[in-house]
């Protein structure tokens, strides 16, 4: 798999000024951040802070009513989630999409064809296309075992790791995980971000991700942005973030409940 | 759009017997010929039940006099469920799987039309009894389809007659739209024309057939102010059709022309809201009193305990005109048949008529008179007997009109 | 006494997928029960189960001595078991007071009794939004009203599924709060957790469950002390 | 000019009050139950029979006894409604939505043949209502005064309803079962019976209507089709769900008939569909509708589709085969039968190419077959061209048709899509029926016959059996075909396939316009079968036909469609041969069927093979 070198200087994605209201609410107000090759960034802060809202933007799910999103200098904002896709950006969600009519190697053949424009050819057999390079990819996921099991069958987190498979499948420069280990044990979360930082690091994509689990942000997490209100709170290394006075008034609170040991 | 009563043959209607005709063929002796008669049993039951009654009481006067060639007649009644498609399903089924020597039936123009063009393809016979369109012996014609009832044509003619003799200049239109309504409205205006040169039309509704929009139709008929008003529905857009122009005062002061409306099988259903004076062609069934149609109302009511209905007329017409042509063939091949069919003369509940060889329409007629409410009943009064070979075009101009020769 | 809550080898399916193989645990009352184990271990299941919800295959459910398995749903609601489900499920179109409103049940022997009035000292919000439809309010306060919604029908027994899933860590924390006031009305509470520190916080006991086995019962002290469970079934 | 627009006005008005109670209650039904009611208008059409008999019972003439009676057959028509819901829909309330909808068709089938076997096939006028006999000057015409205490029942009806649901606890219940039926049941709520006395309640409003109706039309065995017809119009013009929104679109549509009678006479039907189609591509959800909130509870997981295993494949050839040989043995009307089977299954196999692999559910499928044969009819009947370039000019049509109405269906999901198809394949309808000058209308087209070579019986079949085997087996191919994929990952999840570059509307857009030509393929050949051509073959019966086949055969496997035409025109044609009631049996036949076989025939027998144990190989 070819990957553009990790390069510290020039961001693979860099957001400004990103805004965005429905019906008089400002969901997002005014968000700039960058993310880099090879780096983990977790986009945290409470319930209706506007992550969701984000992400959607980025993933062309939502249209920004303002601000400006590039691409490794390329402005995507207000494409389409194929047009952003075709450009390199590889997308999982929050609650697992994938296609439960197919097998595990077939959801990941179904991205290879769509990246190798193969889409539109009415008669030949969807079967034989692809196929080993499905399988290097699940390999890569550690789901090879399991390449002919229906996706409607999986564990949650094996379903987890299909879908990560699926969004390196256009060998993307930026990976978009949406609470990547909701409703995963703790365990499983540990081993799907290890993964994740893993190929990070070895292909230097860089990784924007939410997640409400703190032990996870702050194990795997390079670079932590927090939102409050659509606003941008805080933005720092983890150690410094999990130090935040303010950061800790709005979200994290007094530790004793919720991880952050 | 009606409901789907396809093959819905074995309900209401045919269905026992069909069911039942192996065991008959075999009771009667395998040589019985086999009528394949189709027709809108379960859309029009008004007409066709009696119809039934009427054919059938034919066939077992006609069986009981020893069949035809020396066979009995047996019939296999199948319903189209007044849509064209199912009846040339039909049709294809009893030539195909009953083996039926020839079709008859038909209420609905179209379906008439329809059966008409499966026969010649399929060089059959057709006897059509009911459907009124002009067009099924005239620029639709074939070879293998003959007509009983006057066609819109002749009952326009006769209505025309009448209409003419009226004060009214200004006229509105109300037909169902399908081929029966098309073609009685435009001989309607032709001929009233012809005879009044003075007349407009000044309003013209088209309800689709069954879903007529009674109250907003009488208002437009209304808004256009007429001095008369031909009225072609018939059945249930009839009765919703009345109710309304009866509470709306569409009648009062006017004259109207209806087709058909004086036939029992649509005053019975109008009841108390009959209304008087509309000059309509129908069916006199009490007040006839001819030595033929004594006989036939006898043993109507004798056989079903009921007075006959038109429909039962045309049954029984229909049943007795297929009979006399077998008898004068002399066999049931169907060429044979076209050829006894043509100029063929015979009995009716109406006195005697004849299959006109030009343009194999009969020559049966129709009762005109004025509508009128007895005893809470809808009745026709004043009523003569329009003999159908008067009211038809000369033969010059048939033959323009039936290209089939 | 014996348990308010009594689950003997319950067995339940998901089409062919055997979800629970003979769970089994006892419940006091006024107690809180941390059903512990990972995604996909029975948690839930465990629940729709009790709640009628999910057909029970075999096995017995006993509340208040009382067999409840293969009921109805809303039978199992009647005799004093409210639940408030994972995914909050709150009537987005209704109002906060119509959403109570359909929760509501007559008073109930040996229950805390609650109005909205009292809801809303518990949950100070509420008060501030009665009008507001459900739809409108953020996930935090989404979780208070399902909560609010059930108590409206004066619980004996509170299935609480996953109470802090999704949530920020203060609403958590909030959430902490708000069941151990529950606790302290005498409420026995029901809840699955995979968040040990949340339920060690709020919980007496807790009952481990692994692929449909419960592995573990004990008191959230004696889970604390026992490494070998912890690392085997919940930990990092 | 200005008084008869008044009175105009004042007749739609009339006429939207019976449809508003009907598409109330459908669209109260739908909202709690998610059931699209087919069965409402049999509903309605109970309610004007029961009235007739319980009006002339109680005595026509009092005020007691009209009213009495008309209430009496509401509350008989709400009881009648509790008990549809309780024998059948409680036991499928999990099934996917269009089984559902399958079902209540199964309950019109029975209720017609028993309105047939109570009341018979006359026409049932009633009396007039006592009080409201006579009429009242209006703009210097007289207006019935009926009419006017019709008028007045649409919003008093309106009103009652908004206080029901805003104002006392059933109702508050009611929409929170609208959202969410299994949390309202597990807050302690019977939802059995509040699902029950909802449904009746519907049932009520609807008998209501029809008895209502007594006094202005007669009570007819029509009545049920073509007033659910009309009140799909209204409801998804309203917007599914929408109370206000059904008497919005109710009052639109009696006006638009009202005035459509003054303007244009002869194009009514057209109108309605058009305003129809018009209102579903400018807001999809209906006037008052929104889109469907929040997440469908628990979507359904799709099985796998695999291709065809050895076994299968050699039955598949072996079947071939053997019609092939047919000919050699078989009677003429045996052929016919199959000719006919033949052309049903190529039109079953393109309705589920878009609805099992693409998730589009059609209801309005009928329209391309049916434009299929126009295409080939019209080719002959103005171009006088022979059998071969008509059947050619047949997809042509069909697949036009596809690619302009599926370019506005693709853009909705679910109901709301199959609602607009039905809303395109009505327009179709109407058009064919109503441009009398190009199509004949009612009339239809004579006269399509074959080329000479292929007017023998088995020459037809021969030729029905290539192109049908052919175009079946092209569709399995494309099934799993990348574009096939595609269309089954747009299906599965929207979302993800966007999210990987696929262009999930393009995909199904051409999935539809394939569907459209494949259809008409077989339209072309049913109308060079039968040798006429009528509007029937666009109408809302023929597509149900296909559904039937369709679901029965079983949505998700490749074989469904195949072994559903065969067993759904078998079972309809045998039913016939066996029973007087044929329409009965059919109805029970298709309501067990949808209860005991909810993945359909070979769905059923894929699920019993799997369980027999993993060695029993795959599909």
């Amino acid at each position: 798999m070819s990957a553009p070198a990790p390069s510290a200087a020039a961001p693979v994605l860099a957001v400004r000024d990103l805004a965005k209201s429905f019906g008089g609410v400002h969901a997002v107000q005014g968000v700039s951040f960058t993310v880099e090759a090879g780096r983990m960034v977790a986009l945290i802060g409470p319930n209706g802070a506007g992550k969701t809202t984000c992400f959607n933007m980025l993933g062309g799910q939502l249209r920004p009513d303002r601000g400006e999103i590039a691409l490794k200098g390329r402005s995507i904002a207000g494409l389409r989630p194929r047009e952003i896709w075709r450009l390199g950006v590889g997308r999982t969600f929050q609650i697992t999409a994938t296609f439960s009519s197919m097998t595990v190697r077939e959801n990941v053949q179904m991205a290879l064809i769509s990246d190798a424009g193969g889409i539109w050819s009415p008669f030949r057999a969807a079967r034989a296309q692809h196929a080993a390079a499905a399988e290097a990819l699940l390999a890569q996921v550690g789901m090879l075992e399991q390449a002919e099991r229906a996706c409607g069958v999986l564990a949650y987190g094996d379903l987890k790791r299909v879908e990560l498979a699926v969004a390196l499948a256009n060998r993307p420069g930026l990976l978009l995980m949406d609470e990547p280990t909701a409703g995963m044990a703790p365990r499983e979360r540990v081993a799907l971000m290890a993964l994740t930082a893993r190929i990070a690091s070895e292909t230097g994509i860089a990784v924007l991700f939410t997640e409400h689990d703190m032990d996870v942000v702050f194990a795997h997490a390079d670079r932590v942005i927090v939102l409050d209100r659509g606003r941008l709170l805080a933005e720092g290394p983890a150690e410094a973030i999990r130090q935040d006075p303010q950061v800790r008034a709005v979200y994290l609170g007094s530790g004793t409940v919720s991880g952050g040991h | 759009m009606t409901i789907d009563r396809r093959r819905f043959l074995a309900a209401a209607s045919g269905g026992a017997v069909a069911l039942a005709a192996p065991s008959l063929v075999r009771a009667q002796g395998a040589g019985a010929i086999r009528i394949g008669e189709i027709n809108s049993y379960t859309a029009q039951p008004a007409f066709l039940k009696p119809y039934r009654q009427g054919w059938e009481l034919a066939q077992a006067q006609v069986n009981a006099a020893g069949g035809v060639l020396g066979r009995k007649i047996e019939t296999i009644f199948r319903d189209d469920a007044g849509k064209p498609e199912d009846a040339v399903r039909h049709a294809g089924d009893l030539i195909n799987a009953e083996k039926v020597d020839l079709l008859s039936g038909g209420y609905l123009s179209n379906v008439g039309l329809a059966i008409a063009d499966f026969a010649a393809q399929n060089k059959r016979l057709y006897a059509a009894s009911e459907p009124l369109s002009d067009a099924l012996v005239w620029s639709k014609g074939n070879r293998y389809t003959f007509r009983l009832r006057p066609s819109t044509y002749m009952q326009a003619a006769m209505l025309v007659e009448e209409a003419a003799r009226l004060k009214a200049r200004k006229w509105a239109l109300v037909a169902p739209n399908y081929e029966y309504g098309q073609s009685a409205v435009k001989w309607f205006k032709e001929l009233l024309k012809k005879a009044r040169p003075d007349v407009e039309f000044v309003a013209e509704q088209y309800p689709a057939l069954g879903r007529i929009d009674a109250g907003a139709t009488v208002q437009a008929l209304e808004a256009a102010k007429p001095d008369a008003i031909f009225n072609v529905t018939f059945s249930a857009d009839l009765t919703n059709f009345v109710r309304q122009g009866n509470t709306r005062g569409l009648f009062e002061g006017r004259d109207v022309v209806s087709m058909l409306t004086g036939e029992p099988e649509y005053l019975d259903a109008l009841g108390t809201e009959t209304p008087e004076g509309w000059i309509v062609t129908g069916y006199p069934h009490a007040d006839l009193a001819t030595p033929e149609h004594v006989r036939f109302r006898d043993a109507y009511q004798a056989r079903y305990n009921d007075y006959p209905r038109l429909g039962s007329v045309v049954g029984f017409d229909t049943m007795n005109s297929i009979a006399a042509a077998l008898a004068k063939a002399g066999t049931t091949d169907n060429e044979a048949l076209v050829a006894a069919m043509e100029g063929l003369t015979f009995p009716s509940a109406f006195g005697s008529a004849e299959y006109r060889a030009i343009d194999h329409q009969a020559t049966l007629g129709a009762f005109v008179g004025r509508t009128a409410l007895k005893d809470g009943k809808g009745v026709l009064v004043d009523w003569r007997y329009a003999d159908g070979a008067k009211y038809l075009p000369s033969d010059d101009v048939v033959k323009t009109l039936r290209p089939a020769g | 006494m014996s348990a308010l809550l009594a689950i003997a080898g319950l067995d339940a399916y998901y089409g062919r997928a055997h979800i629970l193989q003979g769970v089994g645990f006892d419940m006091g009352r006024g107690e809180v029960l941390a059903l512990m184990g990972r995604n996909g271990a029975g948690k839930s299941t465990t629940m729709k189960a009790v709640m009628g919800l999910v057909p029970p295959a075999g096995g017995t459910i006993r509340f208040d001595g009382q067999r409840i398995e293969g009921r109805e749903p809303f039978a199992i609601a009647r005799l004093g078991i409210g639940y408030v489900p994972e995914e909050r499920r709150i009537f987005s179109e209704l109002t906060v007071m119509e959403n109570l409103a359909v929760g509501r049940r007559p008073p109930r022997e040996g229950a805390p009794h609650w109005t909205p009035d009292r809801l809303f000292a518990l949950f100070p919000n509420l008060g501030r939004m009665r009008d507001r439809p459900g739809g409108a309010m953020s996930g935090g306060e989404q979780q208070m009203l399902t909560i609010a919604r059930t108590l409206m029908g004066n619980p004996r027994l509170l299935l609480l599924d996953e109470p802090s899933e999704g949530l920020a860590p203060v609403i958590v924390e909030a959430m902490a709060a708000t069941i151990l006031r529950l606790k302290e009305e005498g409420m026995s509470i029901l809840l699955s957790e995979q968040n040990l520190h949340f339920a060690g916080n709020v919980a007496d006991r807790a009952a481990i469950i692994e692929k449909g086995v419960i592995r573990f019962t004990g008191t959230m002290d004696a889970l604390k002390a026992n490494e070998a469970v912890r690392t085997q079934y919940l930990s990092v | 000019m200005l008084d008869l627009i008044l009175t105009q006005t004042l007749n739609g008005l009339a006429s939207a009050s019976s449809l508003f109670l009907v598409a109330s209650g459908l669209s109260i039904i739908f909202g709690v139950t998610r059931i699209v009611n087919f069965a409402h208008g049999s509903l309605y059409m109970l309610g004007a029979y029961l009235g007739w008999t319980l009006v002339a019972w109680l005595g026509p003439a009092s005020p007691l006894g009209f009213w009495g009676g008309v209430v009496l057959a509401a509350l008989l028509v709400a009881g009648i409604g509790a008990l549809i819901e309780i024998a059948i829909l409680r036991r499928i309330y999990p099934a996917p939505e269009l089984f559902q909808l399958l079902a209540t068709f199964g309950v019109v089938l029975m209720i017609q043949d028993i309105a047939l076997a109570v009341w018979g096939p006359e026409d049932k006028l009633g009396p007039r209502a006592p009080g409201f006999r006579s009429f009242v000057i209006l703009f210097d015409s007289r207006f019935p005064s009926y009419e006017l205490l019709l008028i007045a029942i649409g919003p008093a009806v309106l009103a009652l309803l908004w206080f029901l649901f805003r104002k006392t606890r059933w109702g508050t219940l009611v929409r929170a079962a609208t959202q969410d039926r299994e949390m309202v049941g597990a807050l302690g709520v019977n939802q059995r019976l509040l699902f029950t006395s909802v449904f009746a309640f519907g049932a009520g409003l609807a008998g209501l209507g029809g008895a209502l109706q007594l006094p202005r039309e007669a009570a007819t065995l029509h009545m049920d089709l073509s007033m659910i017809a009309e009140v799909f119009v209204v409801v998804v013009v309203g917007g599914l769900g929408s109370v206000a929104g059904a008497y919005l679109a109710a009052v639109l549509i009696g006006v638009l008939h009202a005035f459509g009678i003054l303007i244009f006479p002869k194009i009514t039907l057209v109108l309605v569909f058009l305003v129809m189609a018009v209102v579903l591509v400018v807001k999809p959800y209906g006037l008052l509708g929104r889109r469907p909130a929040g997440q469908p509870r628990a979507t359904a997981v799709e099985p796998l589709l695999r291709p065809a295993d050895r076994a299968t494949k050699r039955a598949g050839l072996l079947a071939l085969l053997l019609l092939a040989a047919l000919p050699l043995a078989a009677p003429d009307s045996l052929l016919l039968i199959l000719t006919e089977l033949l052309i049903f299954t190529l039109f079953a196999a393109s309705l589920h190419f878009m609805m099992g692999p693409g998730g589009l559910a059609s209801f309005g499928h009928a329209a391309y077959f049916g434009l299929g044969a126009y295409g080939a009819a019209l080719a002959v009947k103005w171009l006088g061209a022979p059998m071969e370039p008509a059947l050619l000019f047949a997809p042509f049509l069909a697949g036009i048709a596809g690619v302009v109405f599926g370019w506005f269906c693709v853009r909705l999901s679910g109901v709301y899509l199959a609602m607009l198809t039905l809303a395109f394949a009505q327009i179709a309808w109407a058009t064919a029926f109503q441009w009398v000058e190009l199509t004949g209308g009612d009339n239809g087209i004579l006269g399509v016959w074959p080329s000479a070579w292929a007017v023998s019986k088995t020459a037809f079949y021969y030729l029905a059996l290539a192109i049908c085997a052919a175009c079946v087996l092209l569709l399995r191919v494309m099934i799993f075909s990348p574009l096939g994929y595609g269309l089954r990952a747009a299906r599965d999840n929207a979302l993800r396939a966007e999210a990987i570059g696929i262009d999930t509307m393009r995909v199904q857009w051409a999935a539809f316009a394939i569907a459209a030509l494949a259809a008409g393929v077989a339209g072309g050949l049913f109308a060079f079968f039968k040798g006429s051509v009528f509007p029937t073959y666009l109408a809302i019966p023929r597509s149900v036909d296909a559904l039937l086949m369709v679901l029965l055969g079983g949505v998700q496997t490749v074989s469904g469609p195949i072994v559903g035409a065969f067993a759904y025109a078998g079972l309809s044609e045998q039913l016939a041969k066996l029973t007087l009631y044929w329409r009965f049996a059919l109805g029970l036949a298709i309501v067990l069927l949808v209860m005991l076989f909810p993945r359909g025939l070979v769905g059923g027998f894929l699920a019993w093979r799997e369980r027999l144990g993993p060695g029993a190989g795959a599909r």
